[in-house]
């Protein structure tokens, strides 16, 4: 098994179980998290596949923006505290 | 021992995990799109499935020893060198904006429901949604109204967890 | 022909160009669109007039010949097509409507109305698989805002809008991957190109798995059978203009796609019969559920599952004869949904209301009348003889007998309930009188008032018009 | 049991995916038109980085396409989301911003602004040399400003952010037009829509490639200020709605 095989067989384990966490852990932000390392995970492996124009893209738009906007969404539906999971709940303030 | 080793070697290749990543994100979307309920949670299967489909793409144009398709100065003679085929990685590149586009649009979807309904539970939205269509059919269809959205958040600031189960 | 490709580009710099042209003068800004709709009609029409029967021809883009660039293909039918798309929008472009408070919304809506027109007309012209994805994206971004900003019901109308997102964007995925399959196993994305290497390419599970995930991808815009949930929702929501839009136009260009995809690369019996089944128990479900419904739009909206199911029963007929039949009934159902989603805004919209609805307005009434005995293929109306068509060619395939009998007793189940509501309008009921009759917009009763015109002239043209359908299928490349 | 059933489906379906990429041509694709564009593309662009002569030559019209989706996402979001109704009729929610922003951030931001604008433009002007382009050079400059924002929240007062969304439909306009514009030109001078022109110029230089490199400007700016506008209008937190 060369190296290449090796670092592919790492990442895609990465990225599953992370995409298993994105389903089911109980806690957005960390689901959220989740889903951003997915997209570093693709990056490599486009990065891998010698698509270079595509990790890049996949860093900037999947990793970065990807992420940013799912984080706003976060904010603005009152999930974005870290200590309960059950959160969402109305009347707090989102900046705390 | 070495037998198994062996085999691994043989037929574990780069390519042949990576599609196992790629079919392995496709199931775990689409599992995700059917068993969840919380409509953020839907939206991120959705991005996971997107995911799957790129990495699928790209694979389509991955050649065995290929180098990528980008000419440089230490190059020497073209016509010997083994490129990746450039089409599915433009392709990709158009979906992965595209991609981008959906999410955004069904986040501030999602804030929209949110505003309306209080409740992020996918079975929920559903239900009331049935309820407003058959009572929007009920009114007359040019005059039907919807409770001003600041009326109806002060009449509805009551805790809610519905939204995670 | 070249500036054909015109209809595309323009809209999208139309769309471009509104929000910053609003920023000066938002009165401009409101007639870019229409006069981009009646520019372009000026070159489509006679370009189609022009045309000669069974010339075709392609417009390159970017100057590479086409299995390595993008092409459009110019036929009769897609040129046809694109005439009734600029036509359609004419009709539906919100002229005088004042719901939004504010010019900002309603800038933003003009601009969405010409990208889901480029969309539309990219999506009959383009013959590149990718790019027909591209467009198919396009018009779905454009429908889920177009959906979700309905004034005054708009938390209702996002929720609606985002179910449909799910179901759409899950689809995009799904015809996203088939397209990737097509191409690991082609290598190439032009389908008069992927026509020619399919026998020794596609011929395979994986090409067969192939087509059903792009079948099920735009299943979902064209109504189909497993993925039609979004239907009555959506169409619960939307205005009637937009109704008469989503179920008449957009609908029809999804099958088209499909019909391309299916008629260039894949005839093989096994596909065929499937689509015959997803035909079949389209229109068994469609006009069952319709039958139980007790309000206007969701019949007509189970009633337009159906007829697309029809739609699909036709194209199951292998060859040009398929195509023939299918097109006749997408033009068909494009002229009388059309119609009776712009009528329906005259009505009110529950059953039990409509009561004594003749004696408010008789004209009304027996236009419905009208629209629905062709609807449901009553002879003399054109309905009938594409309904024959349908069923004398049915016999000749496989499980055709099946389909013949289904279609038969989908159409009484259709006859019971349309009649049942007829005769609700009929009945004399002093106290619904004034609930009955809705004073909808002028212009969308003229619209349907237009369209029934056009269904009564071909009722009495029907076998030149039946004549030149077949020959536009046969044209067809 | 309905959660059941699902598995077996998922299963299913795993298994059927399996079989289907077992029948591909794994590694070894058959590259119909890849080969032909590996070989021509650079006497027919005179571009370096073959994937940037199909993102804007050969497939041209798809990157109009994404554009305009794009362009849709963020309209979409701009009609969804301007609440500026809303704020008329809830007087009681107040505009101050919230400021959990502080020093540290503010001056790490002055000195990171430059640099990530230089980068971004950098990614651009070397679309068609080296890997990256306007997509992903636009994404960094619509980062950058968005940024700022972040960063200096109670700085910008309504009007400032009010000019901001004038500026960005502007640019947004003007560069998604200046691309069909050079696509135009090419059309009436009696070539295809979208064909470039212009001298190809020394292979590997900066402005060699004919009309390419404008073309991926064009889409830079337009990426850029479509994701700024649509990033402002998600964030905007007058539009908060469980502040109260």
């Amino acid at each position: 098994m060369d190296i290449s095989a090796l670092i592919a067989l790492i990442i895609v384990f990465i990225m599953l179980s992370s995409a298993l966490c994105v389903l089911f852990l109980p806690n957005m932000i960390a689901a959220v998290m989740a889903s951003s390392v997915i997209s570093l995970s693709l990056t490599i492996i486009f990065a891998l596949l010698k698509a270079p124009d595509v990790a890049m893209t996949e860093a900037a738009i999947g990793a970065g923006l990807g992420s940013l906007i799912l984080a706003i969404g976060l904010k603005r539906l009152n999930y974005f505290n870290i200590e309960s999971h059950q959160s969402n709940v109305s009347g707090t303030d989102p900046g705390q | 021992m070495t037998h198994f080793a062996n085999y691994l070697t043989t037929y574990l290749t780069t390519e042949i995990i990576l599609y196992t990543g790629a079919i392995g994100l496709l199931v775990i979307g689409l599992l995700g799109l059917l068993v969840l309920k919380n409509i953020f949670r839907l939206l991120l299967s959705l991005v996971i499935f997107e995911s799957g489909a790129n990495l699928f793409l790209v694979l389509s144009g991955f050649r065995a020893n290929g180098i990528a398709p980008i000419l440089t100065s230490t190059q020497e003679n073209m016509s010997q060198l083994v490129m990746n085929d450039p089409v599915p990685q433009a392709l990709v590149l158009t979906a992965i904006v595209i991609g981008v586009g959906i999410q955004a649009l069904a986040l501030s979807l999602i804030i929209k429901i949110y505003q309306r309904y209080r409740t992020l539970d996918m079975n929920e939205i559903h239900r009331k949604l049935e309820q407003d269509i058959a009572g929007i059919s009920q009114s007359t269809p040019l005059a039907s109204q919807e409770q001003p959205l600041y009326l109806y958040q002060k009449n509805s600031l009551v805790q809610n967890n519905e939204g995670e189960k | 022909m070249k500036m054909l490709s015109l209809l595309v580009v323009l809209p999208l710099i139309g769309a471009f160009l509104i929000p910053a042209i609003a920023r000066i003068s938002v009165s401009i800004a409101k007639f870019i669109g229409p006069l981009i709709l009646l520019y372009l009609l000026s070159i489509t029409m006679p370009a189609f007039m022009e045309l000669q029967s069974g010339q075709s021809s392609a417009i390159h883009f970017a100057g590479f010949l086409p299995p390595y660039g993008i092409a459009f293909y110019i036929d009769e039918l897609s040129l046809l097509f694109a005439n009734i798309i600029l036509i359609a929008f004419l009709m539906v472009w919100p002229w005088n409507k004042n719901n939004f408070s504010d010019n900002h919304s309603e800038i933003r809506e003009y601009s969405l109305y010409l990208l889901l027109l480029a969309a539309s007309s990219g999506l009959v012209l383009s013959s590149d698989l990718f790019n027909l994805y591209v467009f198919y994206e396009l018009l779905a971004v454009a429908s889920y805002g177009l959906i979700a900003k309905q004034p005054k019901i708009e938390g209702i109308a996002s929720a609606a809008s985002f179910r449909y997102l799910l179901l759409s964007a899950s689809g995009s995925v799904l015809l996203l991957l088939g397209i990737a399959l097509i191409y690991s196993l082609t290598g190439t994305l032009n389908i008069a190109h992927l026509s020619s290497v399919a026998n020794e390419s596609l011929n395979t599970f994986a090409g067969v798995a192939a087509f059903l995930l792009i079948l099920i991808g735009i299943g979902v815009k064209a109504e189909m059978f497993p993925v039609n949930s979004w239907v009555p929702e959506v169409y619960g929501v939307i205005s009637r203009p937009l109704s008469a839009l989503f179920a008449g136009l957009i609908s029809k260009i999804a099958v088209l796609f499909i019909a391309k995809v299916l008629l260039m690369v894949y005839q093989q019996d096994s596909i065929l019969t499937m689509i015959l089944f997803i035909g079949v128990l389209g229109v068994l479900t469609g006009e069952l559920i319709a039958y139980r419904a007790r309000d206007m739009v969701r019949m007509l909206s189970f009633s337009s599952i159906a007829q697309l199911g029809l739609v699909f029963t036709a194209l199951a007929i292998p060859g040009k004869t398929g195509l023939y039949i299918a097109v006749a009934f997408m033009l068909h159902h494009l002229v009388v949904k059309s119609a009776l989603f712009f009528l329906s805004e005259k009505m009110h919209s529950n059953h039990e209301h409509l009561k004594g609805l003749y004696h408010q307005s008789p004209f009304i009434v027996i236009l419905f009348i009208f629209l629905i005995l062709s609807l449901l293929g009553i002879p003399p109306f054109p309905g009938f003889w594409i309904k024959l068509n349908l069923v004398l060619n049915l016999s000749t395939i496989t499980y055709g007998n099946v389909a013949i009998a289904i279609v038969l007793l989908a159409t009484v189940i259709e006859a019971a309930y349309l009649f049942t509501l007829v005769k609700k309008m009929l009945a004399n009921d002093e106290s619904n009188k004034q609930i009955a009759y809705q004073t909808g917009y002028q212009s969308s009763y003229l619209f349907a008032v237009l369209l029934a015109i056009i269904l009564l002239v071909s009722t009495f043209n029907i076998s030149s018009l039946s004549k030149s359908i077949e020959n536009m299928a046969n044209n067809t490349n | 049991m309905s959660k059941f059933s699902t598995l077996i489906f998922i299963s299913g379906l795993s298994f059927l995916l399996i079989v289907i990429t077992a029948q591909l041509p794994i590694a070894h694709p058959p590259m119909l038109i890849g080969q032909y564009i590996i070989d021509h593309a650079v006497q027919d662009t005179g571009v370096t980085n073959i994937v940037t002569s199909v993102v804007l030559a050969y497939r041209g019209l798809d990157t109009l396409g994404e554009l305009a989706i794009l362009f849709t996402a963020a309209s979409g979001v701009g009609l969804l989301l301007s609440n500026k109704l809303n704020t008329k009729l809830q007087p009681s929610t107040k505009t101050v911003r919230l400021s959990n922003s502080n020093f540290i951030i503010e001056h790490a931001l002055n000195l990171l602004f430059p640099l990530l604008l230089v980068v971004g433009f950098y990614v651009i002007f070397h679309g068609h040399l080296t890997p990256g382009g306007g997509f992903q050079g636009g994404v960094i400059i619509a980062s950058a400003f968005f940024l700022n924002i972040l960063a200096k929240p109670y700085k910008s007062s309504d009007s400032e952010i009010e000019s901001t969304h004038n500026n960005l439909t502007i640019i947004e306009s003007l560069s998604g037009v200046t691309f069909i514009a050079i696509g135009l030109y090419a059309l009436i001078s009696g070539h295809d829509f979208l064909e470039p022109f212009l001298s190809h110029g020394q292979l590997g230089s900066l402005w060699s490639a004919g009309t390419l490199p404008f073309l991926y400007i064009a889409v830079g700016l337009k990426v850029g200020a479509e994701l700024s506008s649509l990033l402002i209008t998600l964030y905007d937190i007058d539009s908060e709605e469980l502040t109260d």
